[in-house]
């Protein structure tokens, strides 16, 4: 294994972090607990310097620590979305951890661990890097998803994802164990290699490509494996929600496509196959049952469910398609898609985590109801949000949807596109009821019980910056369609 | 062209006092009738323009254009026309002029002269239309005045209804007319007479399949249909059987509105169109088969209901569609000249009866049952004195227009061949029933004892001059335009090289004969019923009650149509939404709906908060996985 | 003499599986808890035995990893599990279901 | 012809701009400035109505440039005759709407016209569009802003009717989208309306894609059996929406059918015709058979506008110059009249606060000038020769008339029943005695609304007295249309038909159903 100091520049944004985690965490029991913004404020630097560090190196493509990562532009592309969810997630929870009377310091030092986790899962080209950044990842957020002791639903929802994250994990190791035997070696370009000359029916392989695609189905929250989503995402503190739902998600996805398209690229046949059969089951579930949820972030949950059944079929289409350049654009569909799908997510998650009803979270549909006559701006946003995420133009949703779509009928897959269209119509319904409550009900008297909105600069920063995204984009998606488009994994 | 202003001093009018009625008001008339009288002088100045020969025809502008569609909106005058622009402009003039005295201090006043203004430019540009297109525009214009001057009294539910009825029963006959418009350029390309009539004559042996759609065969000659579905529009608008139902029932408008539109000039519009489309119709012996029969069955339908009618204005009103029916025959038996000839003396006579009618029901404070009138002559001497000088006419009586109109008719009738014979003789009885009505009108009205609301007959006096002066013009017309030898000025415009209705013959002589037999001994019997033995009439109603009945009620064929077309169509209206659109269409668009929703219900249950579940769905997820590859 | 790699993989299957069944069906959660860490250690035995096949030392590598990675985790479980136990003194795993639906 | 003024950028701008500056402006001047914008941008449009060649059949005030690089997306936009009155009458309609809303709304008036700003800026976007893409997105823009106008500012079942209208439409729209990226893939790789209309996709294909623009304008029109959301939405929106939806919404799914259905589907569109006009005929008729047997002015005119519409559909599958222009001359028509009488109704509702026929009988007498312009509307509506729809039933009757007799007559049907309903309100509504209860209410318009009312008259004569002013415009975009389409459409033409035997055959081409 060769070893030179400019690696340790490659991954210096990951260095920053993960220094910048440990600061934090050692900072935190000494620091008063009216200086602990301090550390927001140290997290949120570090993500800034992250970034610009991170900007510097798109654009080029180099492997460091003999293979085990790479930082090419893909990477650059997810590292630098992850950070700045991060850094929406730190200036969400500044504000959210007040209002909970979480005063708790190292938060922040998990999200910046899990951030590094995440950073390092897509720039790994190893499957060692990538299961240790999953777990990294995982851990950290086991324990925020818990944060709000006091709270048991926060609690269980914690209990649920350890169990089911480590079955899971369990099942992806094995995965990678079974692949490590069919191909010798889990760096991916060498698996990449071995695959190019076996039989697709090998049944080590296929067993392998199964695991695997469980073990990411899981983090993906893919039908069947999305059990806990709707759990997690309700019980866990809001912020720490938006944070997965976006972060987490993003950075699985980032690894899953560096997984499949570059060592599994040969197995495309077989594995689209497996993805599209989930991308079917998710779409029908996701949507479907989102229809009948009362509480918002179950809603959103099984939103963020059925969003990711849409990115599949930019996946089955990537593999579907005839030539590199079909695959190409799927997977490039699929990387637009979860860049635009981090600004309205996220922007939901954040007016949900600003409704207070009493101490707590209002986050109950009817919470919303007459918000449009109380908080107009805030409602608005919201409003802006939904209609994104149900794919109306001219918002950010619209394109990602325009672009997955266009990649399924290139691959041939009219059928998919008409139905995952036909669902995105069903699923306007639930988008629009949160907008039909805010807007059409008429507002409850106000009594000190029923919900009230929470303000903060910091929150203004967090909303501003995600409807400026997902209206920017929608009207004028040209640059993150570059961007997508450079940054792409070719699959060969 | 100066006679471009025909049709649109009355359209200027009409504008003036339909946009600044409300400021005008009581001074409407100053605006309309001299507008309608310049418009009559100019009229009379296009007949002798035309009389001596020449046509006139005044481009005005192209309406519509597109591919080979082409309408171009322009006047047309020749004899037909320049006949009926003095018909229609001097009834016009006299009907403003009694407007005046009519309905003075109404409070509708200037909204009634802007819709008889309205109406005159109408139906002169339905008269000068130089294609069928304009024609049916303007045929649909004064369908359009006529349901608004007919619910002039908006307040009056039966007025509103009868206005809506007339416009509607209107649109069915003009459904015909319009498909047969479309017929019409579809075989020729065209809708312009110059056009249609010289190529005619080379399309004379097309024909249609009408079953072609459902596989059948069924052969009709080109002509026919178009003739017949033009017709059509003729039976709304000329109140032929089955669609004269509306006819009676438009009286609930105004009187004067009666004698100019629902008897002197609109009604005619349909006979009017059968002699302007004989070229069309000629060469179609069975549509002319059909006309002439629906005319006949008409005018006998007429005569038998005004029988027994006690509304004055309804009496006038059958004998108006009974006298619509001759003409319309006269047409059908191919002499249009004699069908025109009388349309125009009807138009004097029944003008003049109507406006007489008006006078009595103004004179009575709007009392229209003639049971409650008699003995008026010496109080309302010019009205009784006109009145009769119009009955005497309507029953044919000798020398008076009718008599020469309703002679000429039938003596043609007679002389077209075996059908023109039979119905010839139906025109005979129908003479002696309407003699016998019209009379029964005057003894019932004018002579015997006072049946008047004794609040009233104090104050029945002779109205203004304004009433009595067009009273007294239209009497005169009324025996005058028996001389005018119209039928020879009329013949050029048909001159299909056919009959000429100026060659008698003995037959003629015999017809004639019978006709002023028939005439006197309807007004002879109604003197001996009405005047002699007043009791007769309620012992004939006893003796022949179901009779009677039949006749009083118009033989039911108002309600017949209400129980065959009006009731039906409401209840499958309402029907067909409540069953069709609310429970069928919306119901599977909500059903789908609910379905989605309640999969979402059901789907939802799988998530049971069990962890262990939850574990299990993954591992069921690879199962199926394994399973999918292990079968595929 | 050496024993065919089927064997290893035969073996490590039935672990995994025992741990599988061990999640779906256990009620403790610390049981659930040790019937993961049979599934990792199923997965170790793969990692070794590939390892001597192919001669490559990156898969015993690969189970140093996985094995510091499963007692990060199994530190977490633990400290998960204590919380839930304060909060709802047992740690039966069907008890914990607030959230469904 | 390219102009270098962006005519259509600005009329597209100007309102979106407008929406944004209301969330600035002081409370009780959003009223004026609204109307302010909608005047301004009405008086935009009004040059291009001189400006515009009728000489050409092409795209005219184009304007180009790259919106999004890969795919190739433009921002590209043009009328040609077709585009051109639509959006006209969509800039006519605006400041009517605002006017009607002047007091009628109360609450979140700023929202309320933002709203009716994005509205027409999207409007005007889907008829100038010339990407498809482009036109996709305007065209889904409108669902949002619409939604609330009816949602939040509707009447007492505004959410249901609201919802439904959205699900409905988006369910219909969504299978465009895929459409269109098929047809990107099969048709050059382009998004250039203008180029897709001149090539050619594989005749099963055609099939297909014809299905799937069918759904959104379908849906849109509305046709038979899609029609249930309309008499729902029209009911609860606001007046102004009312008026939105039924001049302007619905004749999106009429000029979908035109701009893209025709000419880029002729194969497909002449095999669809008996079920495009056996389902028209069928609106035509139960049309107006359901607005025979309605209780509620707006229900009522809500189903006469399916019937209405009904005859767009029937002239556009005609595939002959009348049929067509017949087809577009309706939409107008049908915008002018139904947005005059949504409007009228609006008025009376904002008195009596019922739009239960039976609540407002009488209405002549307190309200004369009220009275005089509701009949006219309704005679409008009705068809009467001299106002503006006669003119489009007319031209779509004769090209009916040349594809089946059979079919006109039944089409014909519809006139006589729209006779009917409107006769019957009107006998019940304008005409009669009002109940003394309600006499307090009905006072006579004011000048504002004689305002709202007055260039809605003026065009319903207008185009009724000199249609030809707007045909000539159309001439020559509408024969672009036709020429596309396989020769045994274009072949028939009136009068050419001199010898007996030929009209036999000639009618069997026309009688019988195309393959």
């Amino acid at each position: 294994m060769t070893f030179s100091p400019g690696d340790l520049f490659l991954i210096l944004p990951e260095l920053l972090v993960i220094t910048a985690a440990c600061l934090v965490l050692a900072l935190d029991p000494v620091l008063s607990s009216s200086k602990k913004d301090g550390l927001a404020w140290l997290s949120l630097g570090t993500l800034a310097v992250s970034m610009g560090v991170i900007a510097s190196q798109m654009g080029h493509a180099a492997p460091a620590f003999g293979g085990i990562v790479i930082i090419d532009a893909y990477a650059c592309f997810w590292r630098l979305l992850l950070c700045f969810v991060a850094g929406l997630t730190v200036l969400l929870s500044h504000t959210y951890l007040r209002e909970e009377r979480l005063y708790f310091g190292e938060y922040y030092g998990f999200v910046l661990l899990a951030l590094s986790g995440m950073m390092v899962m897509v720039s790994a080209a190893d499957l060692l890097t990538i299961y240790l950044g999953t777990e990294l990842m995982s851990l950290s957020l086991y324990v925020m998803a818990g944060l709000k002791r006091s709270e048991p639903r926060s609690l269980e929802a914690s209990a649920k994802y350890f169990v089911l994250g480590a079955f899971s994990s369990g099942i992806l190791l094995y995965g990678i164990s079974l692949l490590y035997g069919a191909t010798g070696s889990t760096r991916l370009p060498a698996i990449a290699a071995a695959i190019a000359g076996r039989s697709l029916d090998d049944p080590l392989l296929l067993a392998a490509t199964i695991l695997l695609a469980v073990g990411f189905g899981f983090k993906l929250a893919v039908v069947p494996f999305h059990m806990w989503t709707p759990d997690v995402y309700q019980g866990a503190p809001t912020s720490v929600t938006a944070f997965m739902a976006v972060a987490s998600k993003a950075a699985s996805f980032g690894a899953f496509l560096r997984v499949f398209v570059e060592g599994l690229g040969g197995l495309k046949a077989n594995w689209s196959a497996i993805f599209l059969l989930l991308c079917v089951a998710t779409l029908v579930l996701g949507n479907i049952v989102a229809l009948v949820q009362t509480n918002i972030k179950r809603m959103l949950a099984y939103s963020s469910i059925a969003h990711a059944g849409y990115a599949l079929i930019g996946v089955v289409a990537a593999g579907m398609a005839g030539g590199p350049a079909g695959g190409a654009n799927g997977i490039a569909a699929v990387m637009l898609y979860f860049a635009l799908y981090a600004f309205m997510t996220f922007g939901a998650f954040t007016i949900v985590a600003m409704l207070r009803k009493g101490g707590l979270d209002g986050d109950e549909i009817e919470d919303f109801t007459g918000l449009a006559t109380r908080h107009p701006l805030a409602a608005l946003l919201m409003l802006v949000f939904m209609v994104s995420l149900a794919g109306i133009p001219p918002t950010a949703g619209f394109i990602g949807k325009f672009y997955v779509f266009m990649s399924a009928v290139e691959a041939g897959l009219t059928w998919l596109a008409v139905l995952a269209l036909v669902f995105a119509a069903i699923s306007a319904y639930y988008y629009l009821r949160i907008v039909m409550v805010m807007y059409m009900r008429e507002p409850v008297a106000l009594t000190a019980a029923s919900p009230r909105l929470v303000m903060s600069p910091a929150l203004s920063i967090v909303l501003a910056c995600a409807v400026a995204g997902v209206l920017f984009f929608g009207v004028y998606p040209n640059p993150l369609v570059n961007l997508a488009g450079q940054a792409v994994l070719t699959l060969k | 062209m100066l006679y471009t202003l025909i049709p649109f001093l009355p359209l200027a009018a009409f504008l003036v006092l339909g946009l600044g009625g409300s400021r005008i008001k009581d001074r409407a008339h100053l605006v309309a009738v001299p507008a309608v009288l310049l418009s009559c002088l100019l009229s009379i100045g296009a007949f002798i323009e035309v009389a001596s020969g020449s046509v006139i025809s005044v481009p005005l502008y192209a309406w519509l254009t597109s591919g080979t569609l082409d309408v171009r909106i322009g006047l047309y005058i020749d004899r037909l026309t320049a006949v009926m622009l003095l018909l229609v402009t001097i009834v016009s003039s006299l009907v403003h002029v009694y407007t005046i005295g009519y309905m003075h201090g109404e409070p509708g006043y200037a909204r009634f002269f802007s819709y008889i203004a309205l109406f005159t430019f109408s139906m002169l540009m339905l008269v000068l239309a130089d294609n069928l297109l304009q024609l049916f525009i303007f045929w649909e214009a004064v369908g359009l005045c006529s349901y608004l001057l007919i619910g002039h009294w908006y307040e009056r539910a039966s007025a509103c209804a009868a206005a809506t009825k007339a416009f509607l029963v209107n649109r069915v006959g003009d459904f015909g007319f319009l498909l047969g418009l479309l017929l019409v350029w579809y075989s020729f390309g065209s809708l312009n007479y110059h056009d249609i009539f010289p190529a005619a004559h080379e399309a004379a042996n097309q024909t249609i399949n009408l079953l072609r759609p459902l596989g059948g065969i069924w052969e009709v000659s080109l002509f026919t249909l178009i003739g017949l579905l033009l017709f059509a529009g003729a039976i709304g608008k000329s109140a032929q059987v089955p669609l004269h139902i509306w006819l009676p029932d438009a009286m609930e408008g105004p009187t004067p509105i009666s004698a100019l539109i629902h008897a002197a000039t609109m009604v005619t519009a349909g006979v009017f169109m059968v002699a302007r489309l004989a070229p069309l119709y000629n060469l179609s012996p069975v549509a002319m088969q059909v006309i002439a029969l629906v005319g006949a069955a008409t005018m006998v339908a007429g005569a038998t209901i005004a029988l027994t009618q006690t509304d004055i204005k309804r009496v006038v009103a059958y004998s108006t569609v009974s006298q619509l029916g001759y003409m319309v025959m006269a047409c059908g038996l191919g002499a249009y000249a004699s069908g025109m000839y009388h349309l125009l003396t009807h138009g004097a006579f029944k003008a003049l009866l109507f406006l007489g009618c008006g006078s009595v029901i103004v004179a009575l404070h709007h009392e229209q049952d003639i049971r409650r009138m008699g003995g008026l002559k010496d109080k309302l001497p010019v009205t009784y004195w006109t009145f009769v000088v119009g009955s005497l006419a309507l029953a044919g009586f000798p020398l008076t227009a009718g008599f020469f109109s309703k002679d000429d008719l039938l003596v043609a009738a007679w002389m077209s061949g075996p059908l023109g014979q039979v119905l010839a003789l139906l025109g005979l009885l129908t003479a002696l029933m309407t003699a016998f009505y019209s009379f029964r009108l005057v003894f019932v009205t004018f002579w015997g004892p006072s049946h008047v609301d004794p609040h009233h007959v104090e104050h029945i006096h002779e109205p203004s001059w304004t009433i009595t002066v067009p009273l007294i013009i239209l009497a005169a017309l009324s025996i005058l335009t028996g001389y005018l030898g119209i039928p020879s000025f009329l013949e050029p415009v048909f001159s299909t090289g056919g009959e000429h209705s100026g060659e008698h013959g003995a037959a003629g002589l015999g017809i004639m004969i019978a006709a002023t037999v028939m005439g006197l001994a309807g007004i002879a019997g109604a003197y001996y019923v009405y005047v002699l033995n007043p009791h007769l009439p309620d012992r004939f109603a006893q003796q022949w009650e179901s009779l009677y009945q039949g006749s009083l009620n118009k033989w039911y064929v108002d309600e017949a149509y209400d129980r065959a077309f009006v009731k039906p169509t409401l209840t499958a209206a309402t029907e067909l939404w409540k069953r069709v659109d609310i429970e069928v269409i919306d119901g599977a668009v909500n059903g789908v709906a609910r379905g989605v929703a309640w999969g979402g219900w059901l789907l939802r249950l799988v998530q049971s908060g069990q962890t262990q579940h939850y574990a299990l769905a993954m591992a069921g997820g690879i199962v199926v996985i394994v399973t999918m590859f292990m079968f595929f | 003499m050496t024993i065919p790699i089927s064997y290893y993989l035969i073996l490590s299957a039935i672990v995994f599986l025992t741990g599988i069944v061990g999640v779906l069906i256990r009620r403790n959660i610390i049981a659930i808890l040790l019937s993961i860490e049979l599934m990792l250690n199923a997965t170790n035995i793969n990692f070794v035995a590939f390892s001597e096949h192919f001669q490559d030392l990156g898969g015993q590598v690969f189970v140093f990893f996985a094995l510091t990675v499963a007692a990060a985790e199994v530190a977490i479980g633990l400290a998960i599990i204590i919380a839930l136990h304060r909060a709802k003194d047992s740690i039966n795993i069907e008890e914990f279901n607030l959230l469904k639906w | 012809m390219t102009h270098s003024f962006p005519w259509l950028t600005l009329l597209i701008v100007l309102p979106l701009a407008g929406a944004v500056a209301l969330c600035f402006v002081k409370e009780n001047s959003i009223r004026l400035i609204t109307l302010g914008i909608t005047a301004a941008d009405l008086l935009l449009s009004l040059p291009l109505w001189w400006l515009f060649d009728s000489s050409s059949g092409g795209m005219q005030f184009n304007e180009t440039a790259v919106w999004i690089a890969t795919p190739p997306i433009h921002y590209r936009v043009g009328l040609d005759g077709i585009s051109l009155p639509l959006v006209l009458m969509t800039t006519i309609l605006m400041p009517l709407c605002v006017l009607i809303s002047w007091r009628s709304i109360d609450r979140r008036i700023r929202s309320f016209m933002a709203m009716l700003l994005v509205m027409e800026g999207a409007m005007i976007g889907v008829f100038a569009a010339l990407d498809f893409v482009l036109f996709y997105v305007f065209w889904e823009a409108m669902l949002i802003p619409m939604y609330l106008l009816i949602g939040v500012w509707g009447g007492p079942n505004r959410i249901y009717a609201a919802v439904k209208f959205f699900l409905y439409t988006l369910a219909g729209s969504v299978l465009l989208l895929v459409a269109i990226l098929v047809l990107y893939f099969q048709g050059g790789h382009t998004f250039d309306i203008v180029q897709l209309s001149q090539s050619t996709v594989p005749e099963s294909l055609q099939f297909w894609l014809f299905l799937a623009f069918f759904a959104a304008f379908a849906v849109k029109v509305p046709m038979f059996p899609f029609h249930t959301w309309l008499p729902d939405a029209h009911v609860e929106a606001p007046t102004a929406g009312s008026v939105i939806l039924a001049s302007v919404l619905l004749k999106m799914g009429g000029y979908g059918f035109v701009r893209f259905s025709l000419p880029m589907l002729p194969d497909a569109s002449i095999a669809f015709t008996p079920l495009m006009v056996t389902l028209s005929i069928v609106a035509i008729v139960y049309g107006a058979y359901m607005a025979l047997a309605q209780a509620d002015l707006k229900k009522l005119i809500a189903y006469s506008s399916v019937s209405h519409m009904g005859f767009v559909t029937l002239g556009l599958f005609m595939f002959n110059i009348q049929g067509i222009e017949g087809a577009v001359m309706q939409m107008v028509n049908h915008g002018i009249t139904t947005g005059g009488l949504f409007l009228c109704v609006g008025l009376i509702y904002e008195r009596t606060h019922s739009r239960q026929i039976a609540d407002n009988a009488g209405l002549t007498k307190p309200m004369p000038r009220y009275a005089t312009l509701l009949v006219i509307f309704a005679l409008s509506s009705l068809g009467l020769p001299g106002t503006n729809s006669f003119v489009g039933e007319f031209m779509v009757l004769a090209g009916t008339f040349l594809w089946s007799k059979l079919a006109t007559a039944l089409a014909s049907l519809g006139i006589i029943l729209a006779a009917a309903y409107m006769l019957w309100m009107i006998q019940r509504v304008a005409f009669g005695v009002p109940s003394a209860h309600m006499l307090p209410k009905l006072r006579d318009l004011d000048r504002r609304e004689m305002a709202t009312l007055v260039p809605l008259v003026v065009l319903v004569f207008w185009i009724g007295i000199f249609p030809n002013p707007m045909l000539t415009r159309m001439h020559a975009s509408v024969k672009q249309v036709i020429a596309r389409m396989p020769a045994p459409a274009t072949a028939m033409s009136p009068g050419a038909r001199p010898s007996p035997a030929s009209t036999d055959e000639a009618s069997a081409a026309m009688e019988t159903p195309r393959p």
